[in-house]
């Protein structure tokens, strides 16, 4: 299956993502681009999925009929649990985060840096919802991969050189998953290791602001 | 026997103008929406209010918000309040944001008697700048002080005459921490059974903790499924 | 009822202390003399016993027929709980005595200061066993009542001007009940409340080095 | 399905010298007896246990100590274990005393990922001699760093496969809380149940947190009633 990222960049990302995800590990699919992931696993796969409102063992979207009124994750959607699912009280879902539980978690940014800085909470006098669990899941997941869009409506580049904005989290990011390339954040800067099957390099390497290392096995997705 | 079962204005009776009100609740699960529309019936105004959220508008907190009687929130993240964060930005009301899992330990502490906590969460940010800084196991950390709250206001799905409370499914969430935190502790409770029908080691807050429970006489729309939500 | 101060002693302080409980506290019993009080409370007396391991709402000792392997309180003793009873672990257990919500606990003592200090953990160098649940009852608790032979075996007095040992808490003692007297700790020093039937005052006095003001409306007990 | 369950030995293999072993347990409820024998049994050494106390003589804890595996004992209180006092005394082995709660709330901070907490308890005592200080509040209080584990050894009462954990009246005590700090939590249970079999709002311990559950094959003598005290 291949989807086109110009037409579909967010499923294109999702399908890429859930394949960063190995069976058995804890995961938590922040709001936005992840929550389309699961739709890429194989059924089988064993899993658990936290939600930060208290759900480890989290299922899928309930759909009208299953709508429980006390059943939601933290995006606000009306969801179900899976087998052997527990629930708890908000420090003890966030001590499974920072106490290193958490395998793998996805986020969105605004900017990351090639030191894989994150920036994607606050835009200063004109976005500031607030903080959420992001930063913790940022700073204390295991692996944090990133999905986003590679760069804004305008053109411009989110992987920079240097973050402008306000940070979340600095030096957190593993991976970067974009509806262009993936890119893995190693100590000697940004590696891209695939670009997608409908561009060329030329366009991701003008897309974004930071060097990238051009990977010896570059593959395509 | 020890029965705390009492009406909501006796319960909210201690509840005036000035104070800092702790409020359970992640989106519409856990939110005590009796309790909050009590509040609001009574007139108080000058809260502190302290949730993980502003609710939706129209809808619990964002109520009182929108009443113009709270002049400070703490809270995480009013991603699904528009209303709110425009009050914001309009200095209608000063906001403090937390980190989810920060805010949520700070209360505990609250309610554990500790002082604060020591974390490391938001060290490389703007949170370090207005926070003090300590120094352990040789790593570099942030004091984040202890969160009470004169009352508390809590939701329970079922309830005992002596207080102990069980939480329902992802309506847990602050509630029990909250209701640690609260030198008055108000629940509410979708059910209430007599003294001995909880087991135990199924209670999730234990009576001692609880001042008063209040029974919830109809389940009001607002804490059914939100129709936006349902995907 | 009276009992004789020389010959049970212990329990002549316990039924005094257990005046001191009112219906609907919150309190907790150290082990020693006050595991001795609720053999002197009214049967309907509605009260919630904390025990520092995880219990609300102790009751009675079991007897050898109800002994249960799971439960026992803080001294060891297996017990039994009361209606409305819950059990929680050690952290929330100690979350409700520091965070104020233990109305009442009493506790043994090696010696009292006429400010209230306590000291009865540790003997440097002779009797070390720990610290145990003792400091933080003694700092926490909204009321601190002292349960104690007036004096040592060898007559030296454990009320004292000024503590020797290491401190358990500054400041902490509300009462002093010892089998000779009740002694009430307040701003101005130490104010002797009541005596024993079974003794004078020249006795109190000699067997206290801290100076106690005799109350107006001194009683027997 | 995730299975975490596991025969005792392997869930014991990664058990080594020198290691920090956090044990469940306050007195006979909740101490984990078999995965304390299987301990021994491997012949580990040099290791730092921490627990609520030292169980009794010849029983528990108190049997790694005696057979001078253990250098240093991190707890609360010796009262009920005169052997491991006079080891104490005799400097056989290093103990380090902590009030019972903030041992409680050192190891609950460890398992949620703090550096420390702030408290004003042992603030007037020789506890402040070895402490840092902190101004919260404006109050002074004590810093005290978490505590985590290589190892923490959990006793539960059920367990399903997933690792979800319930205990046992007063066998939960530290359990819940080790359940967090452990870098590899081992739980031992009395029953294991399907995945599914344990309603997620009881589950004490969310599976999340635990790596191996290990059967109780026959609850040995120890795990019974100590007819000392019955009283």
């Amino acid at each position: 299956m291949s989807i086109d990222p110009k037409s579909d960049p967010k499923r294109k990302i999702a399908m890429r993502a859930a394949k960063e995800i190995k069976p058995g590990q804890v995961i938590n699919l922040g709001i936005g681009i992840p929550t389309l992931i699961p739709e890429f696993l194989g059924k089988d796969m064993s899993l658990t999925i936290h939600s930060e409102n208290g759900i480890i063992g989290a299922g899928k979207s309930s759909g009208p009929a299953r709508a429980d009124r006390n059943l939601i994750d933290a995006g606000g959607t009306y969801i179900t649990t899976v087998l052997g699912a527990a629930f708890c009280d908000s420090s003890v879902s966030f001590a499974l985060v920072r106490g290193g539980r958490l395998d793998l978690a996805f986020l969105g940014a605004l900017e990351i840096s090639e030191k894989g800085d994150l920036a994607n909470w606050i835009i200063p006098g004109k976005f500031a919802p607030g903080i959420g669990g992001g930063m913790e899941l940022a700073q204390k997941a295991k692996r944090l991969v990133i999905t986003t869009t590679h760069a804004t409506k305008n053109a411009s580049a989110k992987i920079l050189k240097k973050c402008t904005l306000p940070l979340t989290a600095s030096a957190c990011v593993d991976m970067i998953i974009t509806e262009l390339a993936v890119i893995k954040v190693s100590r000697n800067g940004l590696v891209l290791k695939e670009i997608s099957e409908e561009t060329d390099l030329e366009t991701v390497i003008g897309l974004t602001e930071a060097p990238l290392i051009i990977s010896d096995d570059l593959t395509r997705f | 026997m020890i029965d705390k079962v009492t009406s909501l204005d006796r319960a909210l009776k201690k509840v005036k103008n000035g104070q800092i009100v702790m409020t359970g609740g992640f989106g519409v699960p856990g939110t005590p929406f009796c309790l909050i529309k009590g509040v609001l019936d009574k007139g108080v105004c000058d809260l502190t209010l302290i949730k993980n959220e502003a609710n939706e508008a129209g809808l619990g907190i964002s109520l009182l918000i929108e009443a113009g009687r709270v002049k400070k929130l703490i809270t995480s993240h009013l991603g699904l309040n528009a209303r709110v964060i425009e009050m914001m930005n309009e200095s209608l009301i000063d906001v403090e944001f937390f980190p989810q899992g920060i805010l949520a330990e700070k209360i505990r502490a609250g309610g554990a008697g500790l002082l604060g906590i020591i974390t490391d969460i938001g060290i490389d940010t703007i949170l370090c700048r207005d926070r003090q800084a300590a120094h352990v196991h040789g790593r570099q950390g942030l004091i984040e002080p202890s969160l009470r709250s004169d009352i508390a206001l809590i939701h329970a799905s079922r309830a005992d005459r002596a207080g102990n409370l069980i939480y329902e499914k992802s309506a847990r969430n602050f509630n029990p921490l909250m209701a640690m935190a609260g030198d008055l502790v108000i629940a509410e409770a979708e059910t209430i059974v007599e003294t001995g029908q909880i087991p135990p080691d199924e209670v999730h807050t234990p009576g001692a903790f609880v001042d008063h429970v209040v029974l919830i006489e109809t389940l009001m729309p607002e804490y059914g499924v939100l129709k936006h939500h349902v995907h």
